[in-house]
């Protein structure tokens, strides 16, 4: 049913192709990666998806609707969640009140959203410590954790991730990833994740993309890209 | 059986005051002036520069209006020589630019015979060298600092502040006040108003405990007034001003027993609806303010006429709290055109210079005038003359407010501004203005 | 199309022609309508407010400095003259230039109390400040004639005691037209560029050397003189000063002119009065509806040309500029010497020792000594958010250091960016920093701010100096930008070219600023190959001529082959350092990139 | 010093507060000091003057009339102000946009009104005579609807999930977006219920201070004042720079004379831009 559909997407920003007939897809329950060098149209792609962009031709598609032309704020509703890079919480706004926007489309079932809210501090006990403390006082990883269970709040069918690992103590990295795997084991939850750290992301996910100046240059299961030369090429250059 | 009122009260007032009345028998009070010449031409365009819009622009919509009643009666008794009268309104907000470049549009434009506006002295003064080099007559009811002796085509029809506060302190000093002071706002009024008071005050036995100067930001005078009560003031000038309200307001808070005073912007009802029982005993100079007057029949009948008429078509003004009306026209506006009807009907002509001179020399009567005062523009070319200037008390009853007319009473050797003025006694002969050494002094006509 | 542009061209400048000298016979055609004086009039105030509203379009619209204390400085303007010729009985003459002396004066006073203070803020200093002026003004007694204003200015006299309207007119108007060259030969100028250089973006101005301060400064005194010329002009077309003239809601026309016409384009706020005026006129008789008829016609305008009519035109396929094709032997005709002088090979031109930069608890930089050397391509490369473009923040100076230090050629570096720019260490940003609205060669041009070796005068008047310096810088653009292949597309706004074409422009203004150490922040993003290669040569020339050359990069491809020198960042550190060869073969730096292979248990 | 002198201070302070806080709500999501706001100040006294004055209607009943026009104008204002400034791109667009606004609604107001001062009956007739100093009820009854109004928004902005997401819009608009918050009805909500603030406060005001149709302007600038004194965008300063203004004007005004009083605010403000670049409690605003 959730179907995530992108067909020959192509955006222009800034006078540069940032996407260009870029066509990727992600069925119901999938975790798919999102690979590649930067500036390789990763962010945008992800932009499209949630409306903040317009692409110029093309097509998207979410649970059979197509949503090309929907204003933003309402894919939300259907279930779209987005985690943007650079975490961008509300540093002026406490945890409690980052996750209440997160479940802004929710707003007028009390009941669901305190029920979803005990079940975010369930899975990350780190923020019901710190629900009353101003969001811009946490920590790199708890951020994380914050906008990641802020994008939950609503309830989302598939989930979004822009590079979650950026700037992150190794640590910090891995048990973020842990509660990503957790959460697509157990509620099943769709996830595509944009990455930088190729190898880590691979062995999240089920299936993975590389995009190369905004269109898919290699696309196959990520048990077999794992051990595929070219990924690492594309990060860091052909051997000399 | 109005008509009939109107002329017999009319003959009765002109018998009272038969001595002012002079040549004009043609013209019949509360009628348009009389016109039995023809120009030839079928419209005949006068100019109004005044403030349409902004903050100002009660004063303009009330000056068109009062024009417009008049020249619409002028036009259906057939125009000034056959000719119909056109009004030509122009903005001048409260930007000089915009009122100089009108100035300057009417004063260039042939067809414009006669100009009303820019209303506001500094203004007026820009533009009307303007009118001096194109010989454009002009009227202005909106200009009061100024002295007109030095325009040739310039003529005022308002009260000037000086002849309204000698007739005020007067009444002051009959009444028995020792002390008084000034609650005004910054502006070229206060300045002059203040300049006035510390040179006169002594001529009438008065002691001025000067200006406490007020400002827009503020919706209270008690400070003000409590610092005058302090200095032993028995009486207080109030500004002309809307927020001059609030110093009736003061007076009701401090219980203040004393004379308030002030001059023809008193006629806005702001102060009735902010001072309220407070504003009983007031006192106000203006040239014929009639209208809270309750019987009508003592009326000037000019002014009945122009003010019924201004109600008709544009009605009045009314204090939701105080129930106190005001028409929404400016009678002495309208002089202005009546006296140019007048004039040019004489001149048979609208050249500008001719009018001018048939202009200077009239002497309507007052039971003629829109304005209910007499014009005798003279070498001064002021429209009223000291004794114009009327000054009535407030008061208030279960009917709601009128006021009475109080008579001032003028002082022998007080200062005067302009030789040749006169100023009216109740007691006596009026005063002429003459010239004493380097000063001027209002003496008995005999000296 | 190029043709067609021509012909378009070629018609604005025979109408412009025509314009102006339709307007010097005004006079004699205004004698043939029924009110000469009136017409006369209304064209010479529209003639003052043209230069006010110039003066605001240098202030708000070049500069990006909120004014609303310009109908203040007008009022001012009017004052000087009026309190001089009347009180003290001065010529005309010099009391006119008294006004544009108060204008500058009082504007330099005002920014430079206000210096701090940032865009709303600024502009509710400016607001304060002109309420100050006209209560100063109207308190001011008989030196200003208080509420009254000041009456019976007059304007001045050549052989008589004074001009009559008409020769005043044709001599505002000749003012209009000075101007307006004024303005055009600040914007066309050094000064001009930098300053919306500073405009568009404070970072990479400060960047290119450029001290904000100081601009600041000198724009406004610059806008505030044409105020107070177009103030004292007015008084003496009027007759009169008052301290109404300051009100803001008279000097409406001006922002209504400024933006109808187009802000920051040069004829826009000449074309933006004539039309304001125009519409005043017309709807003069509106008396009571006069305003409502004004904001809502103003409304609409806004909708209907939210870029004001030069603005539009400039958008539109006719009034954009061109691609300029110059045949090959034209390109390689060009002279340019681009050697680093005063270096010698392999010299240390840059190091740090420990440098360290903690934002609160996270440690951004963690201690990195690194040397960078002339004629040598140092390339760093890391993951993102290892630290590399805060590391490069701090050897610039845009970051105070926690700890460490660097130095340049030998001395401690200085602590304002623009002055580490002056010694000769330029930054080309991550994220494009050009300056959109400009022209390519304009770009390139800024970039050449440490050698315009003349003054703002010297830009207003295009002395001989100014015109010999800006043929060389002009020359020099062009030969830089055939460098780069972008000469074609010279006379184009930044804006409009490709994204490869942008990347490489900003290279090209770079070195244009003559570096010793020339930092790329990624460059290579998004180019076409074609484009990398030209990027390549380009760099290799520049190391060759003894440049330092750093390059922060994420297509290692591109890297590799060209450093000759890589640093890998990870975490804030140093973790590895070599030739290319060997950084790709550590471990370390793999593991850095892609993450480690042995994740799997610790993700059950 | 005179106690009248510190509750004119204080009373006169609040009106300032209210026009400011308005303001704020204006501005938080959208970045805009709107000079257009002053007019729904005159709408609310021109309101109160024609349904309380002249039509004699009960003060409940105006005030639902009050809320539901106040509510069209603020509607009719966003469009006005957000379409050209969203067209045009220049970041001085909104001076032209809300000026013109401003000019546009005056016009309106001085249509039928040219004549009139806006003041009616107040509420309530009695005045307090506290050590001295007389106070009108309803003077004191600005003052605790400006308090209330200030801990009401302030409350909202913190509390309510509508004035968090005003807030969010105002940090990040495209972040706001992708949590499904409605941006462009947030802006939307902030105009109207900004303009019904400022309207109750002008319905409130205007039979204790006066309000002609042409004084929009000059109450825009003096909220400005207040504002920008406190710091843009926040509650706490709108309501501190408003009482500040207010009380500086009237000790001045007392003691120095009156003109001072205008001049010392005028001076208050360029003095504490220079010292505070950001007024009291702002925070670094950022240029559109």
């Amino acid at each position: 049913m959730s179907n995530l559909e992108l067909k020959n997407l192509t955006i222009t920003y800034g006078g540069a192709k940032a996407l260009n007939g870029l066509s990727i897809e992600v069925k119901e329950g999938e975790f798919v990666a999102l690979l590649g060098a930067n500036g390789a149209g990763k962010t945008t792609s992800l932009r499209a998806i949630s409306g903040l962009l317009k692409p110029t031709t093309g097509s998207i598609r979410f649970g059979g609707e197509d949503i090309t032309k929907l204003s933003g704020y309402k894919r939300v509703a259907l279930g779209i969640g987005h985690v943007p890079e650079g975490r961008q919480i509300f540093p002026d706004h406490t945890v409690d009140e980052n996750l209440q926007l997160g479940s802004f489309i929710k707003r007028k079932s009390y009941k669901e959203v305190s029920q979803t809210l005990e079940e975010m501090f369930g899975l990350f006990p780190k923020l019901r410590e710190r629900r009353k403390q101003m969001a811009g006082t946490l920590s790199g990883g708890e951020a994380q954790m914050l906008a990641i269970a802020r994008s939950l709040m609503s309830r989302p069918r598939i989930l979004m991730l822009d590079e979650p690992s950026l700037g992150l103590a190794p640590q910090m990295v891995l048990e973020m990833f842990r509660y990503l795997k957790k959460l697509h084991a157990e509620q099943g939850l769709t996830i595509l994740l944009v990455e930088q750290q190729a190898r880590l992301a691979l062995q999240l996910a089920s299936r993975a993309y590389i995009l190369e100046r905004g269109q898919v240059k290699i696309a196959g299961l990520a048990e077999d890209l794992i051990i595929d030369k070219r990924v690492a090429e594309a990060y860091l250059g052909t051997s000399h | 059986m109005i008509r009939r009122k109107i002329i017999i009260t009319a003959l009765t007032i002109s018998a009272m005051i038969a001595s002012t009345v002079s040549a004009t028998a043609v013209d019949r009070p509360g009628l348009v002036p009389h016109s039995v010449w023809k120009s030839g031409q079928a419209v005949i365009k006068v100019g109004l520069i005044a403030p349409m819009t902004g903050v100002f622009a009660t004063l303009g919509v009330n000056q068109r209006n009062s024009l417009q009643v008049l020249a619409d009666s002028i036009n259906a008794a057939g125009g000034i020589g056959g000719a119909k009268i056109q009004i030509v309104v122009r903005d001048g907000g409260l930007d000089p630019v915009a009122s100089t470049n009108a100035a300057k549009e009417f004063a260039g434009d042939s067809s414009i015979a006669f100009v009303m506006g820019p209303s506001i002295s500094s203004f007026y003064a820009g533009a009307a060298a303007y009118y001096e080099a194109n010989k454009k007559l002009n009227c202005q009811a909106g200009v009061a600092a100024l002295d007109f002796t030095d325009y040739k085509y310039g003529f005022r029809s308002q009260d000037f502040f000086k002849d309204d506060y000698a007739q005020e302190l007067s009444i002051l000093q009959r009444k028995g006040v020792k002390k008084f002071g000034m609650i005004y706002e910054a502006g070229s009024t206060g300045i002059a108003a203040d300049a006035f008071f510390k040179d006169s005050a002594p001529d009438y036995g008065l002691t001025y405990l000067g200006w406490q100067v007020i400002t827009s930001t503020q919706t209270t005078h008690d400070a003000e007034l409590q610092k005058l009560i302090n200095l032993g003031a028995q009486a207080v000038d109030i500004s002309n001003n809307a927020y001059g309200a609030y110093t009736t307001q003061a007076a009701a808070d401090l219980n203040f027993k004393g004379i308030l005073f002030g001059g023809s912007g008193s006629q806005n009802i702001a102060f009735q609806e902010t001072g309220g029982d407070h504003f009983v005993g007031t006192l106000m100079a203006a040239p014929n303010y009639q209208f809270p007057i309750r019987d009508k029949s003592t009326w000037m009948p000019g002014y009945k006429a122009h003010i019924d008429a201004v109600v008709k078509q544009y009605g009045v003004t009314t204090g939701p709290k105080s129930g106190s009306t005001s028409p929404n026209g400016t009678a002495i506006e309208a002089d202005c055109l009546y006296a140019f009807a007048v004039a040019s009907n004489k001149a048979r002509s609208f050249d500008s210079t001719k009018v001018r001179d048939q202009m200077a020399s009239l002497d309507i009567p007052a039971i003629n005038t829109p304005s209910g005062v007499r014009i005798h523009p003279g070498t001064n070319h002021n429209f009223y003359s000291a004794d114009g200037i009327s000054v009535y008390q407030w008061f208030k009853d279960a009917n709601g407010w009128y006021t009475v007319q109080v008579n001032g009473l003028a002082v022998l050797n007080a200062k005067c501004t302009i030789v040749g003025w006169l100023m009216h006694r109740s007691n006596g002969a009026p005063l002429i203005c003459t010239k004493v050494g380097t000063n001027l002094y209002y003496k008995a006509q005999s000296a | 199309m190029i043709s067609s542009y021509k012909t378009l061209n070629r018609v604005l400048v025979a109408g412009t022609a025509i314009a102006i000298a339709l307007l010097y016979l005004f006079p004699l055609f205004a004698r043939t309508t029924n009110n000469p004086s009136y017409y006369l009039q209304i064209v010479s105030v529209a003639l003052c407010s043209a230069i006010l509203t110039i003066s605001l379009n240098i202030c708000m619209g070049y500069g990006g400095l909120m004014s609303l204390m310009h109908t203040g400085l007008q009022m001012m303007g009017g004052y000087a003259v009026a309190i001089l010729t009347l009180n003290h009985h001065w010529n005309g003459w010099l009391a006119l230039v008294m006004a544009i002396v108060v204008g500058a004066v009082f504007a330099v006073l005002v920014i430079l109390l206000s210096l701090r203070a940032t865009y709303l803020y600024f502009g509710m200093i400016t607001l304060a400040v002109n309420l100050i002026a006209m209560e100063a003004i109207r308190q001011g007694g008989s030196f200003t004639g208080g509420y009254n204003g000041l009456i019976g200015v007059m304007a001045p006299g050549i052989t008589t005691t004074m001009m009559t309207p008409q020769a005043f007119y044709v001599f505002l108007l000749t003012i209009l037209i000075g101007v307006y060259v004024i303005q055009r030969n600040l914007v066309f100028s050094g000064f001009g560029r930098n300053t919306m250089a500073l405009r568009e973006s404070p970072e990479t101005a400060t960047a290119l050397g450029i001290s904000p301060n100081v601009h600041r400064v000198k724009i406004f005194a610059v806008s505030g003189a044409l105020a107070g010329l177009a103030g004292g002009l007015l008084s003496m077309q009027l007759g009169y000063a008052m301290s109404e003239i300051g009100d803001l809601g008279s000097g409406l026309i001006f922002f209504v002119g400024l933006f109808l016409g187009g802000i920051s384009t040069l004829a826009g706020p000449i074309i933006g009065v004539a039309v304001v005026a125009t519409i005043a006129f017309l709807i003069r008789g509106t008396a009571q509806y006069n305003t409502l008829v004004l904001g809502g016609l103003l409304l609409l305008c806004m909708v209907v040309l939210p870029r004001g009519v030069v603005g539009m035109y400039r958008y539109s396929r006719f009034g954009s500029p061109h691609v300029r094709e110059f045949d090959q032997a034209e390109i390689d005709s060009f002279q340019l010497d681009i050697s680093v002088k005063d270096v010698v090979k392999n010299q240390i031109l840059l190091e740090s020792h420990d440098l360290a930069k903690h934002f609160g608890g996270i440690h951004a930089v963690d201690g990195v000594s690194i040397v960078f050397r002339s004629g040598e391509v140092h390339g760093i490369i890391g993951p993102n958010g290892s630290g590399k473009s805060t590391l490069i923040s701090c050897l610039t100076g845009y970051y105070p250091l926690t700890a460490g230090s660097v130095e340049i050629l030998g001395n401690p570096a200085p602590k304002k960016p623009f002055l580490i720019s002056r010694l000769g260490v330029t930054r080309v940003f991550q994220i494009p920093h050009l300056f959109e609205r400009e022209s390519v060669l304009d770009n390139v041009l800024t970039g050449m701010y440490r050698r315009d070796r003349y003054s703002i005068f010297d830009a207003i008047f295009r002395t001989p100096r100014y015109r010999k310096a800006n043929a060389r810088s002009t020359e020099e653009a062009r030969a830089l930008l055939a460098l780069a292949g972008l000469l074609n597309q010279q006379d184009l706004t930044a804006g409009s070219i490709s994204h490869g074409q942008k990347r490489l422009l900003e290279v090209v203004r770079a070195v244009a600023t003559q570096p010793k150490i020339l930092i790329l922040d990624e460059p290579a993003t998004g180019l076409r190959q074609d484009e990398l290669d030209v990027l390549k040569g380009l760099i290799s020339r520049l190391a060759k001529e003894g440049m330092s050359v750093v390059l922060i990069e994420h297509n290692v491809d591109f890297l590799m082959n060209l450093a000759d020198i890589v640093t890998v960042i990870e975490s804030g550190k140093v973790i590895a350092e070599g030739t290319p060869m060997e950084v790709q073969k550590n471990e370390k730096v793999l593991d850095a990139y892609l993450g480690r292979t042995d994740f799997s248990k610790e993700l059950a | 010093m005179d106690l009248q002198i510190w509750v004119e201070g204080l009373y006169i302070g609040s009106v300032y507060a209210l026009i400011a806080l308005s303001m704020t709500v204006v501005y938080q999501p959208t970045r805009i000091m709107n000079f257009a706001q002053g007019e729904g100040f005159v709408l609310g006294a021109a309101i109160g003057y024609q349904t309380i004055g002249v039509w004699h209607w009960p003060v409940w009943q105006a005030g639902a009339a009050l809320i539901l026009l106040a509510m069209a104008m603020g509607y009719v204002m966003e469009r006005m102000v957000m379409l050209p400034v969203q067209l045009s791109g220049n970041r001085f667009a909104w001076i032209i946009a809300t000026l013109a606004a401003a000019l546009i609604f005056q016009s309106l107001f001085n249509l039928p009104y040219a004549n009139v001062t806006f003041g009616y009956f107040e509420f309530f007739k009695t005045r307090a005579n506290i050590f001295g100093a007389h106070i009108a009820m309803q003077k004191i009854l600005v003052f605790t609807f400006m308090v209330f109004a200030a801990v009401f928004y302030d409350q909202l902005l913190k509390r309510t999930l509508w004035g968090r997401s005003i807030r969010a819009v105002a940090h990040n608009n495209d972040t706001s977006i992708i949590l499904g918050i409605p941006t462009k009805l947030v802006i939307k909500v902030a105009f109207i219920s900004g303009t019904v603030l400022i309207a109750c406060a002008g319905f409130l005001a205007a039979p204790v201070i006066i309000v002609a149709p042409a004084s929009g302007l000059f109450f825009t600038i003096q909220g400005f004042t207040a504002a920008i004194i406190g710091g843009v965008g926040s509650p706490k300063g709108a309501v501190a720079g408003g009482l500040m203004i207010g009380i500086l004007d009237s000790v001045v005004r007392s003691s120095l004379g009156g003109t001072w009083g205008v001049f010392s605010t005028v001076m208050a403000l360029a003095l504490i831009l220079v010292v505070r670049p950001n007024g009291f409690f702002g925070k670094r605003v950022v240029g559109r």
